[in-house]
């Protein structure tokens, strides 16, 4: 097949209806949690006092927080308000980017286990353990190696480091569920909270960093972390590093599409017992993806150390749990993985804009993600919204109306 | 058979551990074991977990109900922080504890109802639907105390206080049953009942068939839209019961960070799944852990030596230890999928 | 007599298929009508519609002529149309009483609570006046598939059904249980009920119905008295072209030893022993068969021969190699070939479309993915030749397996398998749910693999299938070969004692009470539900 | 004279409506442009533009962010600066946030005042970043000419809090609703997360305990949470159960746990950071007092320097009970209650300390 052909038939597979309709949906989704999240801001707006020079007026009426500002903030802001002409690669975009890259990471982890049917709750745990084995596995060898080569051989000893403790800490869940039939929900939300436990026990003691009153390691040398290409360094955002997770993105697409071990992981997903009727080892599959998907978190965690604080410090944020959320949107789909991560990173990268630049409460970004979420999660409202609403009623309407238990159950009920 | 002498083997080693722990307590009690023991056989330890069951055992009662019919809920911990947040409001602006508390139940039931329409109506994904839930309320939550306090934490309102039942109360080490706040009743209530709807009831059948085989239902002429409907509704109520407790017993609702349910609905999943969907082991597997908590409290307290970062950690390390003696727990067949009559 | 049931100018379409045609079909009251097609024909969506799961796209259902308008099912029960799917509808981890009751549950306390003595009674009382052997407290996953079948029609009876709807029942019961089942039917058409059951087995349709309807393509394209009609008859309006019902299959030239179980136990999950101390060699060109009802230890025992369950004692050997803890995946790749029993659970991922399960077992194999990966474009090809060779329909690769009638699903396991380039086949069932046309067609593959020397294992619980395929035929019974015997000097009666537990020698002395036939639902199951389950008891 | 309780009525914690960055006429172009730092006079815009970059845990912890506030509160009204606030929820938002003020033109802001110590790290890249920024950060030191860094002695004032339990443990007292058992030894400590300032406050406490009784021994319990009031509920009981009287606590929100344990067990409560007997007055009747920290004062400090054009960049001020950064506050309701040796051998204590004769340990 020519490089062409090949090109034809990816672009005819992206171009299928169910592909357009995805995005379609999502844009929906995202234009309807956006007004729905203006009708708040414009509620809240009314409950606050401030003086009238403050206030907006839409409708004749004053609102205290003006929505558009918000919208604008979150998002354009975000970006690094491209369109005001003095966008700098130094900007929050970097921000935004920096997110991204690290939940690209943990979406992946996540979607890799539940591609392996798998409900890997614990890439949160696994991050942290990868970030601290990260930060001091690159402090004891930065002692043996520095300046450029230091960087070029620490970085990836770094990313090894992480991606081994991450694994080996996800692979703990993956054998007790394929060897003691242990439920990995429950064993890998237990698994996060004695990692955070250990790491704190770890870095108030024995690792504490003695110069800083933080619970953290000894900051790890400049060498040591990713270099700030392109973009400042100021914004603890690395080219290099985005550039690792596009590749991962791509690798693990191609792992499981297109490779036998892909489909192993695929086929115990959705039909254990089919993949074990095709010779797959289930005990050995769900290990393997668990340690994998392990991995992955262990990479983000080696990231957020190596790229954003220079050294492993408690309180880690919750990319794992955003990486679950972030894969589910993608449909567990790697590739999709990368969308879902750039709209998260905006989220999350905006929230601060918008809290820098009104005096909306800062949470309400929080209600804002999950109300896109919510929206993306059902297809099948906007399905109905396009063909004009005419079943709607079925469902929903029962819910509002007759609630409660049914009571025209069995024949001999009356 | 395999899996229930296997827990019959673990359920025995367990109590011949305690059993061996108590006697080396009484013989040295000034040993690590003698704190153990003491602490084991406190009431202050029953009254202290019973108290850290509510909030978990509410939410994971309403989790069952929700599985069982076949709706994976994972937005208890969202329905938590609605009602424990609405409950000190309603109780705030009304002046009424159980006013408060109706009102947190109302809210819970609410959210509860939305994640219905969307997961049953509009057939969302019910994963990614529950953690918008959670993330909605989370957001929402401290965003209205900020709106309406001026701050993520709401002012102290009156606390649902404690009953004490005369007599009963003074019994040793059990009469911590009888002398706790009335949400510990509720939940007593609550369990009971639980266990009741579930195997007694034609509803509690439907919501079994329906999370198992949703077309046998249906093909037994019972509508699964309206089962699950009201199997949802119900984790919603519930849930809102274990949120209200959780702030009115406290009488301040805290929404900084994870807020004051700190991840309680999350450890709700874990206890039902755990206590295998039944209502009774759920309670006594939220009691597991929610003593071993206490039991972490008092031990810190006490300064046995062993860092306190690690003896905090003890409940999950032990949960997974014992999940891994004791082996599986079974999903209702069809929970997570959609279901739809044909046509 | 009355018209009970008058199905007017159906039509129903799916996206892209008419699954019927226009078809209009009339049941007299107190008869039992028999649907003949072809997998895929539209039998099960025209019941479908009768009981109100599917709408019609156009077309009228009569019930003793009253037009009906059936939104659900609850609608059709309520105008007393019960119906037995192909797969059953039950909830597994309840019981039996419960499961017949499940909507219908008799109250007390105001509703409050379930009369759950009622409940048992009134079961009980049902089974006994049709002479049902249930027990009422059982689970329904530790009973018997014969016995999930006799739930889901006391399921129905206990509705009040007057008619009933029966999809391929037959399918999966022994020669025995089929009789009972047909008396039954008997009996129920005795006492005023309608019933209609579709099939593949035109010797049934015959035996049991008073009318048979023959569907294709979606189409009716007759209906005649079952007395006045024969099976080349039916096999024509089905098949539309002549069909041959009998197999040829010639002498064997068997070779070598290809597999060889030498006392293999095999435990299930309770510790109860599936498999019992079973030996036998199958050797290059020659058809082993295994008869034997259902749940006597077949499935345990295929799944050790395959590496799907381990073996407890004994051993496997494949090839002249020890292969007893060798995983599944190095006996596929040595050369081992397996339809399975369930193919909506193991053969196929449901999910998936036909390229990829097509790939299923074949994923590490260098043809298709040297190096560990794909090589999607030949597996593409080796699905489509699969679909065009055994002419799976509709002849979509890109189709979800999910989305093929069950007996097109089977026909594309088939084909894997058989392509496979296999030294052994171990074939369970490979026609079940298959038409007659795919029948043969599947059984002239076997024997063209068996002339190729390929070594097959046959597992049936179709005589005719098991008797005709075989050289050698083994019968077994709770977990142990009763006796191997050459199928051609056997006759079906003394095969069918042989599979009620009778050993060959016992016939002489005992004196075995034919009321009390082998009770296919008893010890069908693995053991425990044998000692919940009292066979001749409850029969008495 | 119990440290100076002057001016805790006002609570902060309703005070952050007062926030408004952007000057009353978006419509006065420039008016204030480019003359940002030297602005003192009245004119149209503020005297200084302040901004404020919070800890983690946010605006309404009660504690160290509300006093923050209150600093900030407090200079604009006395001197009519303006701020703008900023709740960073993760670490790597600290740098973020000052980076946002420190680039921001519209308006140019005199001051950021950076809070908590995990600010530290980012604050000493942002700060070699911006020469030309001012900052000021409390708890905290970084070396630089355009930083102020605020540090508090938590210890000398926990120091008090332990001796004044000390003594009212041994003997009987009892006032609002609580009481203590003349013979009990025992005390409680409750801290949130382990971390190096928490212990500063644990190791003042037992150090005061010891010197006003060798015999009495204090429990300790980190509930691994600064927001988790039903744990500090369970800490604190535990305690009260196994007979302590008097329970420390400096876990932020947790502590409402702590004063409601005190209040269901008849028992005593120490608050921290602000006076809680005024911001918590449903427990102000079992609150003997609060072991104030000052942080407004070194914000507002800080901010007043500015106006007045004499930001101490460099410095480094450690705040203690000589120059009134922390201090042992008696509780509204029950401090006129406590017997006058106590509050006198608090009083010499504190004497003593700010003299230096009595060595208070900050590490444990
Ligand atoms: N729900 C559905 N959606 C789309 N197509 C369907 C659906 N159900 C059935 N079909 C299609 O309608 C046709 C008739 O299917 P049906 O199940 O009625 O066949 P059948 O005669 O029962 O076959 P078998 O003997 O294999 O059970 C087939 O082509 C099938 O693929
Ligand atoms: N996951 C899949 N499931 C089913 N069919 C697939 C899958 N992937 C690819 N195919 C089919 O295989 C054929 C070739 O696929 P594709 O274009 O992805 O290959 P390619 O990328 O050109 O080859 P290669 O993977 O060897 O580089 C197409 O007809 C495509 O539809
Ligand atoms: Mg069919
Ligand atoms: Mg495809």
């Amino acid at each position: 097949m020519s490089v062409a052909d090949r090109a034809r038939n990816v672009l005819s597979r992206l171009a299928t209806a169910s592909g357009t309709e995805r995005i379609l949906i999502s844009t929906a989704a995202l234009v309807l949690s956006v007004l729905i999240g203006a009708v708040l801001v414009l509620v809240a707006g009314r409950m606050t006092t401030c003086t009238a020079g403050e206030a907006v007026y839409y409708f004749g009426t004053g609102f205290c927080y003006d929505p558009i500002a918000v919208f604008d903030r979150l998002f354009l802001g975000a970006l690094g308000d491209p369109f005001s002409g003095g966008w700098s690669p130094n900007g929050q975009f970097a921000v935004t980017l920096r997110e991204t890259t690290l939940l690209i990471f943990t979406g992946l982890s996540v979607a890799l286990a539940f591609r392996a049917g798998i409900f890997n709750i614990g890439t949160q745990g696994q991050l942290v353990v990868g970030a601290l084995a990260t930060a001091l596995g690159v402090l004891w060898a930065s002692s043996l190696v520095s300046g450029v080569v230091g960087t070029i051989v620490l970085i990836p000893f770094g990313l090894l480091v992480g991606a081994v403790f991450g694994g080996l800490y996800g692979a703990i869940p993956g054998l007790l569920k394929a060897y003691a039939d242990a439920n990995e929900v429950i064993t890998t939300i237990m698994l996060n909270f004695i990692a955070t436990g250990v790491a704190l026990y770890l870095v108030s003691g024995v690792f504490k960093d003695p110069e800083s009153a933080a619970n953290q390691t000894v900051p790890l040398p400049e060498f040591a972390q990713f270099p700030a290409v392109l973009f400042g360094a100021r914004q603890d955002f690395s080219l290099v590093a985005l550039a690792f997770g596009l590749l991962a993105l791509g690798a693990l697409y191609y792992l499981l599409e297109h490779t036998a071990f892909g489909y192993d992981v695929r086929t115990s997903g959705v039909q254990p017992e089919a993949a074990e009727y095709g010779g797959v080892d289930a005990e050995r599959t769900v290990v393997a993806s668990l340690t994998l998907s392990g991995a992955l978190g262990g990479i983000a965690g080696a990231m957020y150390v190596m790229m954003v604080l220079g050294t492993f410090q408690t309180g880690i944020p919750s990319y794992g749990f955003d990486g679950i959320t972030v894969s589910i949107l993608a449909g567990n789909n790697p590739l999709g993985v990368g969308i879902a991560a750039l709209l998260f990173g905006v989220l999350k990268s905006g929230t601060t804009v918008v809290q820098f630049a009104t005096d909306v409460p800062p949470q309400l970004v929080g209600v804002l993600r999950g109300l896109i979420i919510l929206f993306v999660a059902m297809p099948e409202f906007f399905r109905l919204l396009a063909r004009g609403l005419p079943g709607i009623g079925r469902g929903p309407e029962s819910a509002a109306t007759d609630g409660g238990v049914p009571v025209d159950g069995g024949e001999t009920d009356e | 058979m395999e899996r229930y002498s296997t827990r019959a083997l673990v359920a025995a080693v367990t109590v011949v551990g305690i059993v061996a722990l108590l006697l080396a307590g009484l013989a040295f009690p000034d040993s690590i074991a003698g704190t153990l023991a003491d602490a084991l056989t406190s009431r202050f330890t029953l009254a202290s977990a019973l108290r850290l069951s509510v909030p978990i055992a509410f939410a994971a009662l309403g989790g069952i109900f929700a599985e069982k019919s076949g709706v994976i809920n994972i937005g208890l911990e969202g329905l938590l922080i609605i009602s424990a947040f609405s409950a000190i409001y309603v109780a705030d602006i009304t002046g009424g504890v159980w006013v408060g508390y109706a009102g947190g139940v109302v809210a819970s039931t609410l959210l509860a109802a939305l994640f219905a329409v969307v997961t049953i109506g509009f057939r969302a994904d019910q994963i990614i639907a529950g953690l918008a839930v959670w993330l909605i309320a989370l957001g929402l939550a401290p965003f209205a105390s900020q709106v309406f306090y001026g701050s993520p934490n709401s002012p102290t309102v009156a606390t649902t206080g404690s009953i004490s039942v005369p007599v009963l109360a003074d019994i040793p080490f059990f009469g911590a049953l009888f002398s706790a706040s009335p949400s510990v009743y509720m939940l007593f209530v609550a369990v009971a009942g639980s266990w009741y709807v579930f195997e007694r009831t034609a509803f509690g059948r439907w919501i079994r068939a329906s999370g198992e085989n949703p077309k046998a239902l249906d093909t037994a002429g019972v509508s699964v839209t309206r089962v699950r409907y009201a199997a949802v509704l119900i984790s919603g109520v519930l849930a809102g019961m274990g949120g209200a407790a959780l702030s009115l017993d406290l009488g301040q609702f805290t929404g900084n960070g994870p807020t004051m349910v700190n991840g309680k609905g999350f450890i709700a999943i874990v206890a039902y799944l755990f206590g295998n969907y039944n209502p009774v082991g759920t309670f006594f597997s939220t009691m597991l852990f929610a003593g071993l908590d206490a039991l972490q409290t008092v031990l810190q307290t006490q300064g046995i030596g062993v860092p306190r970062q690690l003896i905090r950690i003890t409940p999950f390390v032990v949960v997974i230890l014992v999940l891994a003696l004791v082996g599986r727990t079974r999903l209702p067949e069809a929970a997570g999928e959609h279901y739809e009559t044909e046509e | 007599m009355a018209t009970a049931v008058h199905l007017d100018g159906i039509t129903k379409r799916f996206p892209g298929v008419v699954a019927n045609d226009d078809v209009d079909l009339e049941v007299e009251r107190g008869t039992v009508h028999a649907l003949l097609g072809e997998n895929g024909a539209g039998k099960t969506t025209l019941m479908n519609v009768l009981y109100g799961l599917y709408e019609p796209t156009s077309g009228t259902v009569r019930l003793d002529g009253e037009p009906q308008a059936f939104d659900s099912p609850r609608d059709a029960i309520d105008a007393g149309v019960g119906m037995i799917h192909q797969h059953f509808m039950l909830v597994d981890p309840m019981t039996v009483t419960e499961n017949i009751t499940l909507g219908s549950e008799p109250r007390k306390w105001g509703g409050l609570a379930v009369d759950r003595e009622a409940a048992r009674e009134a079961v009980a009382d049902l089974a006994d006046r049709y002479g049902f052997d249930v027990d009422p407290d059982a689970r329904i996953e530790d009973v018997s598939v014969g016995e999930q079948q006799r739930v889901e029609i006391l399921k129905a009876l206990y509705r009040g059904a007057e008619t009933l709807i029966l999809d391929e029942p037959t399918a999966v019961l022994t020669p025995q249980e089929v009789d009972e089942l047909f008396e039954v039917l008997a009996e129920l058409t005795a006492q005023g009920k309608t019933i209609i059951f579709i099939t593949h087995k035109l010797g049934e349709a015959m035996r049991a119905a008073d009318e048979i309807s023959v569907l294709r393509d979606g189409r009716k394209v007759g209906t005649v008295a079952a007395d006045a009609t024969s099976q080349e008859e039916l096999a024509e309006l089905m098949v539309g072209r002549e069909v041959l019902m009998d197999v040829d299959r010639g002498a064997a030239e068997t070779g070598d030893v290809v597999a060889s179980v030498s006392d293999v136990v095999v435990e299930d999950d309770r510790g109860v022993r599936a498999v019992d101390g079973v030996s036998f060699d199958v050797r290059g060109g020659e058809v082993f068969g295994i008869a034997g009802v259902d749940g006597n230890g077949q499935t345990e025992l295929v799944e050790a021969v395959t590496g799907l369950q381990s073996v407890d004692a004994g051993e496997v050997r494949f090839l002249g190699e020890d292969v007893t803890t060798v995983s599944r995946r190095d006996r596929i790749d040595a050369g081992m070939a397996y339809v399975p029993e369930d193919r909506q659970e193991r053969g196929l991922v449901m999910e998936f479309d036909l390229v990829e399960n097509g790939l299923l077992g074949s994923q590490h194999d260098p043809d298709f993915a040297a190096n560990g990966r794909v090589d999607w474009p030949t597996t593409r090809q080796h699905a489509e030749a699969i679909i065009d060779e055994y002419d799976v329909r509709p002849p979509d690769a890109d189709a979800d397996a999910e989305s093929l009638s069950g007996g097109n699903q089977q026909k594309f396991i088939v084909g894997r398998e058989f392509e496979r380039d296999p030294e052994l086949v171990v074939a369970s069932h490979p026609t079940r749910g298959v038409d007659i046309g795919s029948i043969e067609f599947i059984h002239e593959r076997l024997l063209e693999l068996r002339r190729q020397g390929v070594a097959v294992l046959l597992v049936s619980s179709k005589l005719e299938e098991v008797q005709g395929l075989s050289d050698r035929l083994a019968v077994i019974y709770e977990g142990e070969f009763i006796d191997v015997v050459d199928p051609d000097e056997t006759t079906e009666e003394e095969l069918g004692l042989l599979m009620a537990g009778e050993r060959p020698g016992e016939r002489a002395n005992g004196d075995p009470d034919p009321s009390s036939p082998p009770d296919g639902s008893g010890a069908a199951d693995d053991g425990a539900a044998a000692d919940a389950v009292d066979p001749a008891g409850d029969r008495a | 004279s119990g440290g100076p309780s002057d001016d805790e009525s006002s609570d902060g914690s309703d005070g952050s409506d007062g926030s408004d960055g952007s000057d009353g006429s978006d419509g006065s172009d420039g008016s204030d442009g480019s003359d940002g730092s030297d602005g003192s006079d009245g004119g149209s815009g503020p005297a200084a533009n302040i901004g404020m970059v919070y800890a983690t845990g946010g605006l309404g912890d009660g504690s160290f962010n509300d006093q923050a506030q209150q600093g900030a509160i407090e200079a604009e009204e006395d001197l009519g600066i303006s701020f703008r606030e900023a709740q960073p929820d993760e670490v790597a938002q600290f740098s973020t946030f000052q980076q946002q003020f420190a680039n921001s033109s519209d308006p140019d802001y005199d001051l950021v005042c950076c809070i908590g110590f995990l600010q530290a790290d980012s604050l000493a890249d942002t700060a070699s970043s911006y020469p030309d920024q001012d900052f000021m950060i409390v708890d905290s030191v970084v070396d630089a000419d355009n930083v102020a860094s605020y540090t508090f002695r938590e210890h000398e004032g926990s120091y008090l809090a332990g001796l004044m339990a000390s003594l009212l443990t041994t003997r009987s007292f009892s006032a609002g609703a609580g009481s203590t058992q003349g013979d009990s030894t025992n005390l409680g400590f409750v801290g949130g997360v382990e971390s190096d300032l928490i212990q500063k406050f644990q190791a003042g406490f037992e150090a005061g305990v010891s010197a006003g009784n060798d015999d009495v021994d204090v429990s300790v319990n980190y509930t691994g949470s600064f927001n988790d009031p039903a744990a500090g509920r369970e800490a604190a009981t535990s305690m009260y159960n196994s007979g302590a009287d008097i329970v420390y606590h400096a876990a932020g929100n947790t502590g409402t746990g702590v004063f409601q344990a005190a209040q269901e067990q008849g028992k005593f409560a120490i608050g921290v950071d602000r006076d809680q007997s005024v911001t918590r007055p449903d427990y102000a009747d079992v609150i003997l007092g609060s072991m104030v920290k000052r942080v407004d004062t070194a914000v507002y400090n800080a901010i007043e320097a500015t106006v007045d054009e004499e930001f101490p960049g460099g410095s480094n001020v450690a705040l203690g009970l000589g120059n009134d950064g922390v201090a042992l506050v008696y509780g509204d309701q029950l401090g006129s209650e406590i017997p006058d040796e106590v509050t006198e051998e608090v009083a010499t204590a504190r004497e003593n300390i700010i003299a230096g004769d009595i060595d208070v340990p900050s590490e444990l």
